[in-house]
């Protein structure tokens, strides 16, 4: 499965790459506009996202006095860490070329280059609120780091690999066996997502306050094309924790290897999937308060918890 | 009949003679360091001889020279050797301080040479109603350079050395005297009878009852001397109040001498009573010194004295191997006996002028000897990490040897060991680092410290620990062989 | 005629030792010793890396030197083990020489002539201590190794902290080697003291496990594992940077040495709760060493703990190690050995990096305090990007060489459930969780360290006229981040070598327990396993971030203004308004409280000129060390009564024992 | 040899001489004046060197007569001579307190003997001459006179026990072995005669520089 190289898969590949930094606003659109009906808003429409980025990227790039060549390359490089994680993370098909060169803990890594290299950025500059975010974005990433890597653990313990791939083929061709580690693991897996992706009860996307905003305030600095990057990447970060949930723990309709068919069927399965996962996120932000920053590390804390306990039960239950 | 004993016993009593009228002068130093000089080429004359054609009688067996003591002959005139060198500038500077008068001087420099005489003719004899007489006139001599400053504290020292000394060394006699009254059974009354090699003849007929009490007597005689707890107790006040020079060569020799004593008369209770007896009584004095004396060490204000503790935890060390016998745990302990006096003398002379420089002998109140002289502060740390038993340096090499046959021989012994090493190593360490490193007022030195002695001792020590050289090691396995 | 590798190690020791004696001829030289004994040094310690590179392929191969003593001369051995940390200290000291060429400044601690002593003096002795094939030569080049380091914390010894650090030092190195010889002792049985010898003894599990547990004690005295490891962040600060460097990445890996020539080579069979205890000492080693470098606001302190949190880690993969080999799980000790012995090589390149990266800080700017530092990237940009690679290698974050072993060391986890004994099953999920957080957490602190040291505004004036590094230490910087670089985008080529390694020791290696592997992709087990391929994931980063840096230029033209900082608009911005250390560490303080020992002193609303202080203490200083102090302390006062100074007491002693002696003997 | 003395009477005379000098020993534990402790030093010395004489008489050992002149020159007159000069020139005439109260001290000495003695039992049978049974009574006296340096507070005093404990050791040679060898005699009596020459000294250096004798005044060198 390593070396050998079709074209099929690569167009797969391809496809999937396109299709991740496509829809990634559109679900993030999505969601936003779900989250406004919930709350009785018109909302600003699903597109709303892709005109912010093209309004950005037309504007000028203002650059504070005393920014480091660091800052301004930040961006292209979280942006190409978030396409990268895309391109491992199985949507579609099973059947990824360039999958083999990371496997679930890679990916990890991969994301926690990229918060590194955006907080870096954020107290590039010297700024009260850049540190700050950088501060709480780094405590948050020590917490959910590690719970989501006992997540992808459990799910292959159960595969008895880390390859995502070969996760989501065993996941998804079993037979319908309750796995009660996996139940923990996605409770876990669902509360560490909120919280990377700065979202409600622990960061609020649509805030400036001082108090409360991590994300926001990290990128307080940037504009024009790089805050265009920066949120293009945030946007795919999101679709990315969507499509692993999805992958782990809804695995059905993913094509197994490369038959188009396959995935012919498996892109409504996908859209489907997200669909519902992007109203359930706005649902529990609705639902849901923004919690003091102090009560971050209880929250995520707890998903770190379910997440050990889920690997125990799977060792305690499942061998 | 041989010249070399002759010298090596005459030089230094007619030194003393010498020196008694003519200590006074200026150049008495210069005339002490040459009849030094002359005794241990003597020595290493007499050496060779020995090493070349093995033991040798003299004077109708009165004197006997085996590899064992003719090792320790030969130690003894190096060191006393390099100390003579070190007291010369080192008294002077005294005199010019203004401890010293002209007439004391010239007390010093006879009963420094009267003091090896003793030592040597301990080391020559092979009578040990002789041997006996040699160690009580040692410390008669040692008694008067102790007190030499003439302070309340060096006499009070003084004082408790005579006494305590005077006491024990009389218990050794009557132990010789029952040595003497079991021998004659055996060879009849007369001279012979006490003569070792005679003794060490017949050593299997010996009569056990009288032997182990003859035993008992002996070690509490000379077991004071050799400053075993709790019979150490004269040591660190001699050591600290006598000046420093005494107190490298009662470190570096006079104890070694007495444990030499001791040693000959352990082999014919082992003879008597089978090994064993001797031996346990022995390992158990030794490695309650080591104890003890590791916890004195932590206490300590005065650095002499810190040093002299040291000295008792190496006495018992060394106590110790030979308590265990057998042929490494001996040479081990022969070894540690050459290190020991190499290094702790070399300490001693730093000692003396790192006190000179500093005004004082209160550790609090010496730092920075790195900055205000600095062959004196490497040296001291140097020494002070051999001693502790750092390699390279040949203290380790010994206690390597000394504490890897403690873990065959007698497990039980070596966490003890190992505790109190460490406990002595965090103690000296601790006075020892502030004193050279850091800062100082200090003024240097009117007069260039000796300090070759110093540095010839350290690189000794550290050949040692690195390279015995193979005649050597021959030489101590021999000796360790006749300790059996 | 061809030289053996030995040999060629040996003479190249032996040349470190001539630079040693030659340097401290010609102790005021600087010129003279910069720039051409530490040159030369350099190059001996690449030689020495070539050397070990060969020997590490070849057979093993023993001499003996005529010295030492008479029954026990010096025996040495050189194998896979030890080429493969004496390819560790050959390249880190090259890189680390070079550096020092231009770090030696006129006037800064002792001569340059004694530095230059006992700095190849050390070098030597750590050569030496993975050469020794006896316990003596092991003993002596060991204690050598500690006293030469001493000499170079204490090099500026008229700082009184800096009098007790080294004493720390010495005092717990000397303690840990007594435990080491008591280890020898047991382990010698009755044979003689070489190790050809000591593996022929079969001892009884019971001293076995003791053995094991004195060379846990000895080594992990030296290595600094908690609670031994007090000396380590009073220490690494202490010392000038490029010995800091040096006893960070290879001194600490020679105890790893010993820990593995004990328990693999020496002892023949191992018993699985020997693992399950390092393991769970190595877990509590790396998560206080992290715990505590995050609020560290020194930062040679900061980097120091943060060695503690990496001995830790290689400590677990050792503990791990040694649990498989216990259930002759061969493959999954070699596994987990794999990673450990990576990491170790790891460890010993971007921390010696950063360490050197510190040094030049403190060189251009004085200061070692996180709290006065920033800004720095404008002013030294080398040092700066340079830095940027280890930190980003010491939070293990792909491609980086430190990923690869934490990637490695995770997937050892993985296999666990393999074990036979279910407890241990359930414990090792855990502990898995544990190496995470402390992965995540190490992230955290080298964002805090980069961030505070070379990113934002300067805190002080002074650092406006701070001057980039010299040539010299650019070249020693570059050759130790080019070693990151390659250490972590070629894996399998240096798992290839580490094979070599754990082959002898186990039986079997990675390689031969996976079946062949591809020259491309890191797969320890299986592909369908688990896979990583640092060289791609390296291509499609840069490939993905190139173009959508050249879209973003090929479609849009927006332009670049500068302007002031925009800070939601607050106006007046200064620098005294960044993060400083401590406040970046809050956090972490938070969360783990217990942790620490902390006072902290707050200003009152009303004070004129309001001071806030913090101290962070460690509780096992108070819990560990102290007792033992007070306990030494009543047993002398207790010895002290016998000396009381009243002659006749003392000729009481000298009858008491006489009588006693003559009751014994009746 | 003259017939008329049985080896049993020359026994008993021994042992009375023996018998005197343990009484004679008691008694400088129990003399608190200093000048009589010095007369009864110098009478201890004279028993012995009747002893010594008795014994050399009786057994033909002829350096057993030197060593009894020896003993007569050193220890009855030459000491003796010299301990009364240093009490007139320190003038130290006062009574002597000691450590430990005088019955408990005979109590000691009493227990002393007993140990003494039946540690002696073994070795003295052994023993080959006629005088072995006083070696125990040899034994005790070296003791006793330990004892007697234990409890004196005096610089004097001390001494005069040191001195006694030599004679005890004098008496144990002749009594186990008929004496010790000549060299071995004159080595240990030179050294004894040097000895009490430095003490000599020392007593006018102790007390000029502590204006006294008392002992307790040494107790400075200590550890605190």
């Amino acid at each position: 499965m390593l070396s050998e190289f079709s074209w099929a898969g690569a167009s797969a590949q391809l496809t999937e790459i396109l299709l991740a930094v496509l829809l990634a606003p559109l679900l993030l659109g999505w969601v936003n506009q779900c989250r406004a009906w919930l709350q009785n808003r018109s909302g600003p429409g699903v597109l709303r996202p892709y005109l912010t980025l093209r309004k950005l990227m037309a504007k000028d790039a203002v650059v504070a006095h005393g920014a480091s060549p660091l800052f301004r390359t930040a961006p292209y490089i979280v942006f190409g860490c978030m396409v990268l994680a895309a391109a491992i993370v199985p949507t579609l098909g099973t059947d990824l070329p360039y999958a083999p060169a990371a496997d679930a803990i890679a990916l990890v890594g991969i994301l926690a280059l990229a918060r590194v290299f955006i907080s870096l950025a954020a107290m590039d500059i010297g700024t009260a609120f850049g540190t700050l975010g950088a501060r709480r974005e780094m405590m948050i990433g020590f917490l959910a780091e590690p719970a989501l890597l006992i997540v992808l653990f459990t799910a292959s313990l159960i595969s008895q690999s880390t390859s995502l791939a070969t996760t989501v083929e065993t996941l998804s061709q079993r037979e319908l066996a309750i796995y009660p580690s996996l139940a923990f693991a996605g409770v876990a897996f669902t509360m560490v997502s909120l919280a990377e992706n700065a979202r409600i009860p622990i960061d609020n996307p649509a805030t400036h306050l001082e108090l409360t905003m991590i994300h926001e305030a990290m990128v307080l600095e940037y504009s024009g094309r790089h805050l265009a990057l920066i949120e293009w990447a945030a946007s795919l970060k999101l679709f990315v924790y969507s499509c692993i949930g999805i992958a782990l723990f809804f695995p059905f309709g993913i094509a197994q290897g490369g038959d188009a068919a396959g995935l012919l069927l498996a892109l409504p399965a996908l859209a489907f999937k997200l669909a519902i996962g992007g109203f359930l996120l706005a649902l529990i932000e609705t639902v849901s308060a923004k919690m003091r920053i102090f009560r971050a590390p209880e929250f995520l804390g707890t998903a770190f918890m379910l997440a050990v306990l889920a690997l125990l039960i799977h060792a305690l239950l499942e061998t | 009949m041989s010249w070399e004993i002759l010298a090596v016993l005459g030089i230094p009593l007619a030194g003393g003679a010498l020196l008694a009228l003519v200590g006074h002068q200026r150049r008495a130093a210069e005339l002490n360091v040459a009849l030094s000089i002359a005794t241990f080429v003597a020595a290493a004359a007499l050496t060779t001889r020995v090493v070349r054609h093995g033991p040798l009688f003299a004077f109708s067996e009165q004197f006997f020279v085996d590899s064992l003591n003719v090792f320790l002959v030969a130690l003894t005139a190096f060191v006393s050797m390099t100390t003579s060198m070190f007291s010369r500038p080192y008294m002077r500077i005294e005199q010019e301080h203004g401890k010293l008068t002209g007439a004391r001087l010239r007390l010093y420099h006879s009963m420094y040479q009267l003091f090896i005489f003793t030592m040597l003719l301990v080391l020559l004899t092979n009578n040990l109603g002789l041997l006996w007489v040699a160690l009580e006139a040692a410390t008669l001599t040692t008694v008067l350079l102790v007190s030499l400053y003439r302070t309340p504290a060096s006499l009070e020292a003084a004082w408790k050395y005579f006494i305590l000394c005077g006491v024990g060394i009389a218990q050794a006699l009557f132990g010789t005297i029952l040595l003497y009254m079991a021998s004659q059974k055996l060879l009849g009354t007369g001279v012979e009878a006490l003569l070792w090699t005679h003794l060490f003849g017949v050593r299997s007929q010996l009569e056990p009852t009288i032997l182990s009490i003859a035993f008992v007597f002996l070690l509490v005689g000379y077991g004071t001397k050799v400053g075993l707890v709790p019979l150490h107790n004269w040591l660190p006040d001699a050591h600290a109040e006598g000046p420093t020079p005494v107190s490298a060569v009662l470190s570096g020799l006079l104890l070694n001498v007495a444990l030499y004593a001791l040693v000959r008369c352990k082999v014919l209770a082992d003879g008597a009573l089978g090994p064993g007896f001797a031996g346990q009584l022995l390992m158990g004095f030794g490695l309650l010194s080591v104890v003890v004396a590791a916890f004195f060490l932590s206490r300590q204000r005065d650095i002499k004295r810190m040093f002299a503790y040291s000295s008792v935890e190496h006495m018992g060390l060394i106590t110790f191997a030979f308590g265990m016998g057998g042929p490494i745990a001996n040479f081990a302990g022969l070894l540690h006996m050459t290190v020991h006096s190499l290094t702790k003398s070399a300490i001693f002379f730093t000692v003396g002028h790192a006190a000179q420089t500093a005004g004082t002998q209160v550790m609090d109140d010496i730092r920075g000897l790195a900055r205000v002289s600095p062959t004196i502060g490497w040296g001291l740390m140097l020494g002070t990490l051999a001693i502790l038993g750092l390699p390279p340096f040949g203290v380790f090499a010994s206690e390597f040897l000394i504490l890897t046959s403690a873990m065959r021989q007698q497990p039980w012994a070596t966490p003890l060991l190992l505790i109190s090493l460490g406990v002595a190593f965090a103690a000296v360490f601790r006075k020892v680092q502030p004193m050279v490193f850091g800062d100082t007022t200090a003024k240097p030195l009117p007069h260039r410290p000796a300090l070759i002695p110093v540095f010839l001792h350290l690189a000794l020590a550290l050949l040692l620990g690195l390279y015995i050289p193979p005649y050597l090691a021959a030489w101590y396995r021999e000796a360790a062989r006749l300790i059996g | 005629m061809s030289v053996t590798p030995l040999a060629a190690a040996l003479a190249l020791a032996a040349a470190w030792l001539a630079i040693a004696a030659i340097g401290v001829c010609a102790p005021h030289a600087l010129r003279f010793v910069a720039k051409l004994l530490y040159p030369l040094g350099a190059l001996v310690g690449l030689a020495l890396a070539v050397t070990a590179f060969v020997a590490i392929s070849q057979p093993p191969d023993e001499t003996v030197l005529p010295l030492g003593l008479p029954d026990l001369p010096f025996h040495f051995r050189i194998d896979a083990l030890s080429a493969f940390f004496l390819l560790i200290l050959g390249s880190v000291a090259a890189g680390v020489s070079v550096f020092a060429a231009g770090y030696l400044r006129p006037g800064e601690g002792a001569q340059p002539g004694v530095q230059c002593l006992w700095y190849h003096l050390f070098l030597a002795s750590m050569a030496l201590v993975l050469l020794a094939n006896d316990a003596y030569a092991f003993m002596v080049t060991w204690e050598t190794m500690a006293v030469s380091s001493f000499f170079l914390v204490t090099s500026d010894h008229r700082i009184p902290e800096i009098q007790r650090a080294g004493y720390l030092y010495l005092l717990i190195a000397h303690v840990g080697a007594i435990a080491i010889l008591m280890c020898f002792g047991v382990l010698h049985g009755f044979g003689d003291y070489t190790f050809a010898s000591i593996r022929q003894v079969e001892l009884t599990p019971f001293w076995a496990t003791v053995a094991y547990l004195l060379a846990l004690f000895g080594f992990g005295a030296k290595a600094g594992i908690v609670p031994l490891h007090v000396w380590l962040p009073e220490a690494h600060p202490a010392a000038p940077s490029p010995v800091s460097a040096l006893m960070s990445a290879v001194m600490l890996k020679t105890a790893i040495y010993g820990m593995l020539r004990v328990t693999f080579d020496l002892l023949h069979t191992q018993i699985w709760w020997w693992g399950v205890l390092a393991l769970a000492i190595g877990l509590m080693t790396a998560l206080f060493g992290v715990v505590f470098s995050a609020v560290q606001s020194d930062m040679k302190r900061l980097l120091a703990w943060s060695s503690i949190e990496n001995i830790g880690f290689i400590v677990v993969g050792f503990g791990l190690g040694v649990t498989f080999a216990a259930y002759k799980m061969h493959g999954l000790a070699a596994l987990a050995l794999t990673a450990m012995l990576y990491h170790c090589l790891n460890h010993a390149y971007f921390k010696s990096l950063l360490f050197l990266a510190t040094g030049a800080v403190l060189h251009a700017t004085r200061e070692r305090g996180l709290g006065k530092l920033g800004g720095l990237i404008h002013r030294m940009p080398w040092v700066a990007w340079l830095a940027l690679v280890g930190a980003l290698a010491t939070a293990g974050l792909p491609p980086l060489n430190g990923f690869v072993s934490e990637w490695l060391l995770l997937q050892a986890f993985l296999f666990t459930p393999s074990l036979p004994d279910s407890y241990l099953n359930m414990l090792v999920p855990v502990a898995a969780a544990a190496i995470a957080l402390a992965a995540a957490l190490s992230a955290y602190v080298m964002v805090k360290f980069y961030g505070v040291v070379f990113l934002g505004q300067p805190r002080e004036e002074k650092l406006a006229h701070a001057h980039d590094a010299g040539l010299w230490e650019r070249a020693g910087l570059v050759w130790l981040a080019a070693g990151c670089v390659l250490l972590g985008v070629l894996p399998v080529q240096v798992i290839t070598l580490i094979d070599f390694v754990t082959g002898p020791m186990l039986g079997t290696n990675l390689s031969k327990a996976t079946g062949a592997t591809h020259w491309l992709f890191l797969a320890p087990i299986n592909a369908e396993r688990a896979s990583y391929s640092p060289l791609l994931v390296i291509v499609g980063l840069a490939v993905l971030t190139g173009l959508a840096w050249l879209a973003v230029r090929r479609f849009y033209h927006g332009r670049v203004r500068r302007a002031p900082p925009w800070d939601c608009g607050f106006p007046l911005l200064n620098a005294r308004m960044q993060d400083t250390a401590e406040g970046f560490g809050q956090p972490v303080r938070v969360v783990f409280e217990p942790f620490f020992r902390m006072q902290r002193e707050l200003p009152s609303p009303f004070d004129a000129a309001p001071r806030y202080r913090l101290t962070i203490e460690d509780h096992l200083w108070y819990w560990c060390y102290l007792p033992v102090a007070r306990v030494v302390d009543r047993l002398t006062a207790l010895v002290t009564l016998l000396q009381r100074g009243r002659i006749s007491v003392y000729l009481l002693y000298s009858f008491a024992t006489l009588l006693v002696l003559l009751f014994l003997v009746r | 040899m003259s017939q008329f003395l049985t080896p049993a009477l020359t026994g008993q005379i021994i042992n009375l001489l023996a018998a005197a000098l343990l009484l004679l020993s008691f008694a400088m534990l129990a003399q608190r004046r200093i000048l009589s402790l010095i007369n009864l030093f110098a009478a201890q010395g004279f028993v012995l060197t009747l002893s010594t004489a008795f014994v050399a008489w009786a057994t033909g050992q002829t350096h057993l007569w030197w060593s009894a002149g020896l003993t007569l020159a050193l220890k009855v007159l030459l000491l003796p001579w010299i301990l009364h000069r240093l009490i007139q020139r320190l003038n130290v005439k006062w009574d002597v307190e000691t450590l430990l109260n005088i019955p408990t001290t005979m109590l000691f000495g009493l227990l002393l003997v007993i140990l003494a003695f039946n540690l002696a039992q073994p070795v003295s049978a052994l023993a080959g001459t006629i005088t072995k049974g006083t070696l125990g009574i040899a034994l005790a006296i070296v003791l006793l006179s330990f004892l007697m340096m234990i409890t004196r507070s005096k610089a004097v005093p001390q001494v005069i026990g040191f001195l006694a404990m030599e004679n005890s050791l004098f008496f144990a040679a002749t009594a186990a072995t008929y004496g010790m060898p000549m060299v071995v005699e004159l080595g240990i009596a030179l050294d004894v005669l040097v000895g009490v020459i430095i003490l000599g000294v020392f007593f006018f250096q102790i007390r000029e520089r502590f204006d006294s004798l008392d002992i307790r005044h040494l107790e400075k060198l200590k550890e605190e």
